[in-house]
């Protein structure tokens, strides 16, 4: 059970939060793209022994959608990676 | 391979045991096979021991950055069953809990395989249709469900106490799954190993996988290890949890996220429980290992990760479901907990496949893949000697993902 | 022995949900309301109005039940401007009172929030859960005081006092 | 007085005498004693019998380390496989031996030892084959297992877990802990202290020390004593913190609360900062028969002893390869234990060793080779550690130390890296992983004033990481004698047949390791998987390094390389009671009432969960009536007169912002920005990969202000899609959600006298069907109460969604029932609503629904804008019907037999054969509007095949039914828009 740093709250245990999954590509407009990008895009999630981006839901919090970068092997909460966008 | 039987044990007491030989052997690691298969767990070992014995490739590695064994398949709750909901799905887990069941006679080597039953404690009406509904299709191809009453339910499992109706979710019948059993898993591993091994097969621990290496023709070529280039035209990713870790080196991505899933025993005590118990209206599940501890499950922690450790509020809501229905537990002691990483598929369901990688087949997405050890090996085996998906696999393929036909089975605790 | 507390389940109060930036809300409603917090998570009172801060750009009104419509006469819900939300809101919540020299301990079984006194300051307020269930939290008179949903209402009673017997 | 009790000292009450009964048999000791020190004191010798062999075993440790002694307790707070080093003795205690018959001292499992050479670690992996395993099964399943299973809960009180916070935890507070204790507290932090003993103190209860001079338990008790001045410090003895999870969250059991009602608390504590000052653990010798009774830790004996006045012994010898035993021999022997011998393996024995005793046999470079004796120790055989002469020393007690092992489970539990340390020979804290220090012994600071300036130095640390500032603390001197090992993994004992035990337990050999070594099962996770070796209820606290020393001895590698054992939580074992806390039942699965929940339970409603934790009435039963009978006769109202039903739970969300009508186009397949003022549309939802997600009205309120209501049971995960949209994908939109589910109830009457009977009520709204028509709403009031009343209908019949406040729903409920009195008004539960709908063909989520079926296979192709360019899964519907795979589209069925009831989800074949299905019942239900059984399928091809025969599969038989439009009543839905 993490604790969460929610920008409007501040530090909250996890079990306040939904967890929202990783943050992947962003959307892209359906016509200009191919079928199989259009798969990759809906079923290829960032999947890092590392570091990923993803968002939280302070569901019972204040409401707020987050995003922290999280190492997958350690589950501490860390700086966004140097590469990261 | 030497034998393993009341014979055999006697004679070598005689001696002191001396003169056992090694289960498995340790050659040297050659720089080309024909299939390397990189992961030494239960889907890796079966793979590797059914393209020796049921397709004659003897030329095999299976690789393992760790010891054999170590993966998920040391970290499971045991169950075989074939309780299913679509047909895609039922045949095949038939046919594995089949295998299961002559596995130990086979390999030469207990697996303790306990049919000993799966019953659903059901409290709620839609799960009591889910259930049944997959009671009838399931009898299409042989695999056993059947109702019972409440009454029946608390015969059969005297240490449900809880549930009754002035409950939150008071029980309200059950289902009877008889194909399912336990066994002990150490003993899956090793046994296809040595059996792997005894085909020819080599198994190399301490040989970790650093990347996929592909030619410039795209097609396979081999691996590199910590141990130098292995060279292979066929190469076999079965690593649970790191499958993407190791696709994406050979520029391939998956549509896969790995998690976390725990599991905890209690201390050992004198026989309570005879049969696999399953709740999946609470979210959990256990059976009572021949050592006496209370082996259970529950749902898996959400968020992507390594860790492999256990959620503190995931945990709690295991044993407060625990202990809802057998409130006796409450005087029962956790002994020890662990957590397993394992990869799951954009529609849950396992991935038996080719890749766009030409050479390149992944097992992966496997939730609660213990069940599907040896029709994964066998079916995957299949696909890697002869190209062609084996019928009882055809769904799990990639290729469903081109139209988004997905196989939406729900587990027993899970969905999708 | 049993935990020395005093549980109250309260009246329903008056209470209207706010949305939107802040300058907007004032300029609409602000002479009708306490003055804006401006700390999250913090509350002003005026007269018998308490206006809590509980999220980005998020705001409750609560004041006594009896103040219900000519709140709602001024505040006019229906016809504020697009950049602003308010909804009456008050039977959504049903509200506990928990005093008493051991209302710290029993809101430690039901609450994951660090209530200290040096943390928790008096005047805060705050969305978190209840035995599992959002709930908005304050202190109240020396001891706590929470909301959750009104349909949880009856299991709340239930849990309450399941932690104190 | 017991004979082993020693006249005067020890820490026990020997004002309070306790009498207690262990295997039947009536003992008594003093308050302050252990049972393990009360039979000690008693001269109980086989105190238990072992796992595997049936051995007879002593009590080896003094606290939780105690591999051998397991027992159950009996009474009201019964519990099994207890260290019977860590009961408390109270009046009345009742403890018996687990896993013997008849007793610990006349074990018939014993004959086990008769064939113990046939059955070598893995056995079982061998044999029990034939016939087949079941055969052995339930014999070796008797035969496992240690105590008996509990079968009731606890008889009275209950458990309770709470949260709670701390700049610092500390673990443990023997000297190191305390004097971290001691110095955190006084800056003013708050500090959490945690001790798994009776009474603090940890070593030095057990030792003879003194600090600054003084017996050493002063300066605990002085300690103690301004601890408990201190509001900023919580001090929970008899508690142990078990588990390091993840970002500081520690669990601490705590056996003994203050408030009688609770029987165990758990704590999460959230900390900022861990001091880990849990200790070290003595380890084992190994050397052959090194499990009978009599032979113990040496520390242990040195407890027994000074804190309990009980004598193990009368005569020991002492076997160690490290200095702390000879502390020990010589607190023995103050004690008026007569000491034989101290036999060490070291060659050089170090002066500050010799200083502590004099006058007593040493033998320098020596081992005891094994014991003698059969139910007992009578002596021991010892050999020069390189051969030579042996010879044997009589005694009744072997005192034991093979060294001392760091606690760093907890420090490993939080993921911090353990390295070998030579000089130590143990395993120690190498790199934190989270904001954890280590202290005292459990940081390899084995001697009283390390562990004292260690303890301080890691308070001023975490202090300093609190932000604290904090000057250098004032840390007292503390006389022990200087720590110093040499390792000895196992005595080389050629000629002697006999078990040299690595895990006591778990009777685990070193034999066994040999074994599974020679069998290649040569990694460390392979040796303890074969052997079972540490994987019992203490985890190997005294063995598993050994085990670790046997295995690099064998393969000729450094312990480093070997690996250290994975140290899982729980510490010690944690009863699920304490760790679910009151937290069961309904809090796990909450529930949510309407607020005529109780008007419902008066009508003899059967209530039960029906999605989302609503608890709704399923239907209103009246004496001698079938459940078909109840259901048939709500339809009948509905369909014939007027009936009502509670659609409160009914998720309910309003929507605001210019943005509004723009989002919802992206969220439904239709077109909602259309929509005008007073109207409202149904709507669909999917995910972006194209599945349905909820279906539902929407309200246009104004041009700003929409209401959008969600299926019960989805209420919660679609307003979190629509925020996630809205706060992560569009921010810029300008949408703000409320959800109103709980300030909007609503009462929905229908049925063809449901305008009458909302005319009864009495309203200020025009209900005719010009002014009011289906799919609009109307604000005002309804029998005096304010009020929106919504013209949509889920029945397929004339129907007015009442909408009131939660304040005001009884009321209107109570004023429905009066006014539809004349028309014979029912309550309508949802089971009469399922067949309701499913003779209008309307979908049901998790029936029509199951994720397979798109809109187009519902019959719903209308429903997917082509006008609109993108919405949420529009892509993907049209990619997946581009594909192969063949639809299954929702059709009717209808049983050829009328009477004859298809089960839901029973599945479709062709020409019911038992082969792949082609689709499967969604619902079926006796209409009675057709007076049969008519059913939903999804059926492949199933548009195209209406007038066709359909087969239903059954293991006993075959449905044969024909295949029509999915819909039974008022096709062309006149009735609703009556």
């Amino acid at each position: 059970m993490m604790l969460i740093h929610c920008p409007f709250c501040g530090k909250r245990s996890e079990s306040e939060f939904i967890y929202g999954g990783p943050v992947g590509a962003d959307r892209p407009n359906p016509d200009a793209v191919s079928d199989a990008q259009w798969v990759e895009y809906l079923t290829v999630t960032p999947n890092p022994l590392g570091p990923v981006q993803e968002k939280w839901w302070h569901a019972r919090g204040c409401g707020e959608w987050l995003t922290i970068w999280r190492d997958t092997r350690t589950h501490d909460i860390v700086e966004a990676p140097e590469n990261a966008q | 391979m030497q034998t393993y039987n009341i014979f055999s044990l006697a004679r070598n007491a005689l001696t002191g045991h001396q003169n056992w030989q090694k289960a498995w052997r340790s050659p040297p690691l050659k720089d080309q096979y024909d299939v390397v298969v990189i992961g030494a767990g239960g889907h890796g070992l079966s793979t590797a021991y059914y393209l020796a014995k049921e397709f004659g490739i003897t030329n095999v590695a299976v690789l393992d950055r760790g010891w054999l064994g170590g993966g998920n398949i040391a970290r499971n709750t045991l169950t075989i069953r074939s309780n299913y909901m679509r047909d895609e799905s039922i045949p095949f887990y038939v046919k594995s809990v089949a295998m299961y069941e002559g596995l130990t006679k086979e390999l030469n080597f207990n697996m303790m395989h306990s049919k000993r039953t799966m019953v659903d404690v059901v409290q709620t009406y839609p799960k009591m249709r889910e259930l049944r509904r997959r009671q009838l299709t399931m009898d299409i191809y042989g695999s056993t469900y059947e109702q019972i009453s409440t009454e029946e339910l608390r015969r059969r499992i005297p240490a449900l106490t809880g549930g009754g109706p002035d409950a939150r979710l008071p029980v309200i019948g059950g289902m009877v799954h008889t194909d399912a059993g336990v066994n002990r898993h150490d003993a899956v591993a090793w046994g296809y190993a040595r059996g792997a091994d005894a085909l020819g097969v080599e198994i190399h621990q301490q040989t970790a996988v650093k990347s996929i290496l592909r030619g410039t023709d795209g097609a396979i070529q081999g691996v590199e290890t910590n141990r130098g280039t292995v060279r292979a035209k066929k190469v076999v990713v079965a690593v649970s949890g790191h499958t993407t870790t190791l696709t994406e080196t050979a520029g391939l991505k998956l549509p896969l996220r790995t998690m976390n899933l725990t599991a905890f025993v209690s201390e050992p005590v004198k026989p309570l429980v005879d049969v696999i118990v399953n709740c999946p209206d609470s979210g959990f599940y256990f059976s009572q290992s021949d050592k006496g501890e209370m082996v259970i499950g529950g749902a898996p922690d959400m968020g992507q990760s390594f860790r492999r450790d256990i959620k503190q509020h995931v945990f709690e809501d295991t044993v407060t479901a625990m202990l809802s229905l057998f409130p006796a537990f409450k005087k029962l002691k956790l002994m020890r907990q662990w957590g397993g990483h394992l990869d799951i598929a954009h529609d849950a369901s396992p991935i038996m496949s080719k890749t766009d990688v030409g050479g390149l087949f992944v097992t992966a997405g496997w939730w609660g893949g213990y069940k599907a050890i040896p029709a994964g090996g066998l079916t995957l085996a299949h696909l890697v000697a002869k190209d062609q998906p084996h019928p009882l696999m055809a769904s799990f393929t990639l290729g469903r993902f081109k139209h988004l036909d997905f196989v939406l089975e729900s587990g027993t605790t899970t969905a999708r | 022995m049993s935990y020395n507390i005093h549980i109250q389940r309260q009246e329903i109060s008056a209470l209207f949900d706010l949305k939107g930036p802040s300058e907007a809300l004032q300029e609409w409603a602000g002479k009708h309301l306490p003055v804006f917090p401006s700390h999250p998570n913090s509350k002003t009172i005026k007269d018998e109005m308490e206006l809590s801060f509980i999220g980005r750009n998020h705001w409750i009104l609560r004041a006594p039940l009896s103040q219900e419509q000519s709140l709602a006469g001024r505040l006019m819900p229906e016809s504020c401007p697009s950049d602003i939300s308010i909804v009456r809101i008050s039977d959504t919540l049903t509200f506990f009172g928990i005093s008493g020299p051991d209302a710290p301990e029993v809101m430690a079984i039901a609450c994951p929030l660090d209530l200290h006194a040096s943390v928790f300051l008096e005047g805060m307020i705050t969305y978190s859960e209840v035995f599992g269930i959002k709930a908005l939290v304050s202190h109240y008179d020396g001891g706590f005081e929470f909301a959750v949903e009104q349909s949880f209402g009856d299991m709340i009673v239930d849990y309450l006092n399941r932690a104190i017997t | 007085m017991p004979s082993n009790r020693l006249p005067t000292g020890g820490r026990i009450n020997r004002n309070q005498p306790v009498r207690f009964k262990f295997n039947g048999k009536s003992y008594e000791g003093f308050e302050g004693d252990t049972l393990a020190s009360a039979l000690i004191a008693n001269g109980v010798s086989i105190t238990a019998r072992s796992f595997k062999y049936h051995r007879p075993r002593g009590i080896v440790g003094h606290g939780v380390e105690e591999p051998a002694t397991l027992v159950e307790l009996a009474g009201a707070n019964a519990s099994g496989n207890v260290p019977a080093t860590t009961v408390s003795l109270h009046e009345g205690l009742s403890a018996r031996s687990v896993n013997c018959w008849p007793s610990a001292s006349l074990d018939l499992g014993a004959t086990n030892q008769l064939i113990s050479k046939f059955i070598p670690a893995g056995f079982y992996y061998k044999t029990f084959k034939w016939p087949n395993w079941h055969w052995y099964e339930p014999s070796i399943r008797k035969a496992a297992g240690l105590a008996a299973a509990p079968t009731h809960p606890p008889a009275s009180g209950h458990f309770e877990a709470r949260h709670a916070h701390a700049d610092i935890l500390i673990a443990g507070a023997g000297p190191a802990g305390l004097m971290a204790a001691l110095i955190a507290g006084r800056s003013g932090a708050r500090v959490f202290l945690v001790d798994e003993g009776t009474e603090a103190g940890g070593s030095l209860l057990n030792r003879a020390l003194l600090i600054e001079g003084r017996p050493a338990m002063e300066w605990v008790a002085d300690a103690v004593a301004e601890l408990a001045q201190m509001d900023n410090v919580t001090h929970l003895q008899d508690s142990t913190v078990w588990a390091y999870r993840e970002h500081n969250l520690l669990m601490v059991n705590e056996r003994s609360p203050q408030n009688p009602s609770v029987i165990e608390r758990s704590w999460r504590v959230r900390a900022g900062q861990v001091i880990c000052a849990t200790g070290a653990i003595e380890r084992m010798l190994v050397f052959a028969n090194n499990d009978r009774p009599g032979v113990m830790m040496a520390s242990s004996a040195q407890a027994y002893v000074n804190r309990y006045a009980a004598l193990p012994g009368k005569q020991a010898v002492v076997f160690t390869n490290n200095n702390s035993a000879y502390a020990a021999a010589a607190d023995m022997h103050a004690a008026g234990v007569e000491i034989k011998a101290i036999i060490d393996s070291r060659k050089t024995i170090p002066k500050d060793a010799l200083a502590c005793v004099s006058g007593i046999k040493i033998h320098a470079g020596h081992v005891v080779q094994t014991t003698k004796g059969h139910r007992s120790v009578r002596g021991v055989v010892v050999a020069p550690i390189d051969g030579g002469r042996r010879f044997t020393v009589s005694c009744d007690l072997l005192a034991q130390s093979g060294g001392w092992n760091p606690a760093v489970h907890l420090f490993s539990q939080s993921r911090g890296t353990v390295r070998y340390d030579e000089t130590l020979a143990s395993f120690v804290p190498d790199q934190p992983a989270q904001r954890t220090h280590s202290a005292g012994a459990a940081n390899g600071d084995i001697t009283l004033d390390s562990a004292l300036s260690s303890g301080a130095k890691a308070a001023l640390a975490a202090l300093n990481e609190t932000g604290e500032m904090h000057q250098t603390a004032n840390v007292p001197t503390g006389q022990d004698t200087p720590y110093g090992i040499t390792p000895l993994w196992q005595v080389d004992a050629k000629g002697t047949k006999s078990k040299a035990f690595l895990d006591i337990q778990n009777d685990v050999s070193v034999d066994d390791v040999h074994l599974a070594l020679r069998e290649g099962y040569d990694n460390i996770e392979h040796v303890k998987r074969y052997t079972t070796g540490g994987m019992g209820i203490d985890q190997g606290k005294t063995g598993n390094i050994n085990i670790i020393g046997v295995v690099a001895q064998q393969k000729d590698l450094p312990l480093q390389d070997v690996g250290a054992t994975t140290f899982r939580a729980p510490y010690t074992p944690v009863s699920f009671g304490a760790i679910g806390g009151i937290r069961e039942d309904s809090v796990l699965f909450p529930y949510r009432h309407t607020p005529i929940t109780a008007w419902n339970h008066d009508q003899g409603a059967f209530m039960y969960e029906a999605g989302a934790r609503w608890r709704r009435p399923g239907y209103f039963p009246r004496p001698s009536e079938s459940f078909q009978e109840t259901v048939n006769r709500e339809c009948r109202a509905v369909r014939e007169s007027v009936g009502v039903y509670d659609g409160s739970p009914l998720g309910t969300f309003e929507l605001k912002g210019r943005d509004t009508g723009k989002f919802l186009d992206f969220i439904y397949t239709n077109v909602m920005s259309s929509l005008k003022p007073g109207q409202g549309r149904y709507g669909l939802m999917l995910s972006d990969d194209g599945l349905i997600i909820d279906d539902g009205v929407t309200l246009r309120l104004d041009d700003h202000r929409w209401l959008l209501s969600t299926s019960t049971g989805h209420a919660d995960a679609i307003n979190q899609h629509m925020e996630k949209l809205l706060q992560t994908e569009f921010p810029d939109w300008e949408v703000m959600i409320t959800t109103v589910t709980s300030q909007w109830n609503n009462a929905t009457v229908c049925g063809p006298n449901a305008r009458k009977t909302v005319e009864a009520l009495g309203t200020d709204i025009d209900l005719s069907p010009d002014n009011f028509p289906f799919m609009s709403f109307r604000e005002g009031t309804v029998a005096g109460l304010a009020a929106r009343i919504v013209r949509v209908s889920f029945t397929g019949e004339l129907s007015y969604e009442i909408n009131v406040a939660p304040r005001d729903m009884l009321t209107l409920w109570e004023r429905i029932m009066k006014a539809g009195k004349p028309h014979g008004i029912l309550p309508v539960g949802s089971e009469a609503s399922h067949v309701l709908r499913v003779e209008k063909g309307f979908l049901s989520l998790g029936h029509e629904v199951d994720g397979t079926a798109d809109a187009y296979d519902l019959n719903m192709g209308w429903i997917m804008s082509k006008k609109k360019p993108d919405y949420l899964g529009k892509r993907s519907v049209e990619l997946r019907r581009r594909g192969t795979a063949v639809r299954r589209e929702l059709v009717g069925l209808v049983p050829d037999d009328p009477n004859h009831q298809i089960p839901e989800g029973a599945p479709l074949t062709p020409g019911g054969k038992k082969q792949k299905t082609e689709g499967l019942t969604t619902a079926c239900v006796w209409s009675v509007m057709n007076d049969r059984w008519v059913a939903l399928a999804l059926l492949e091809n199933g548009h195209s095949r209406h007038g066709e025969t359909a087969h239903v599969r059954l293991k006993d038989g075959v449905i044969p039914a024909k295949i029509t439009a999915p819909v039974f009543h008022d096709p062309d839905g006149i009735l609703l828009r009556s």
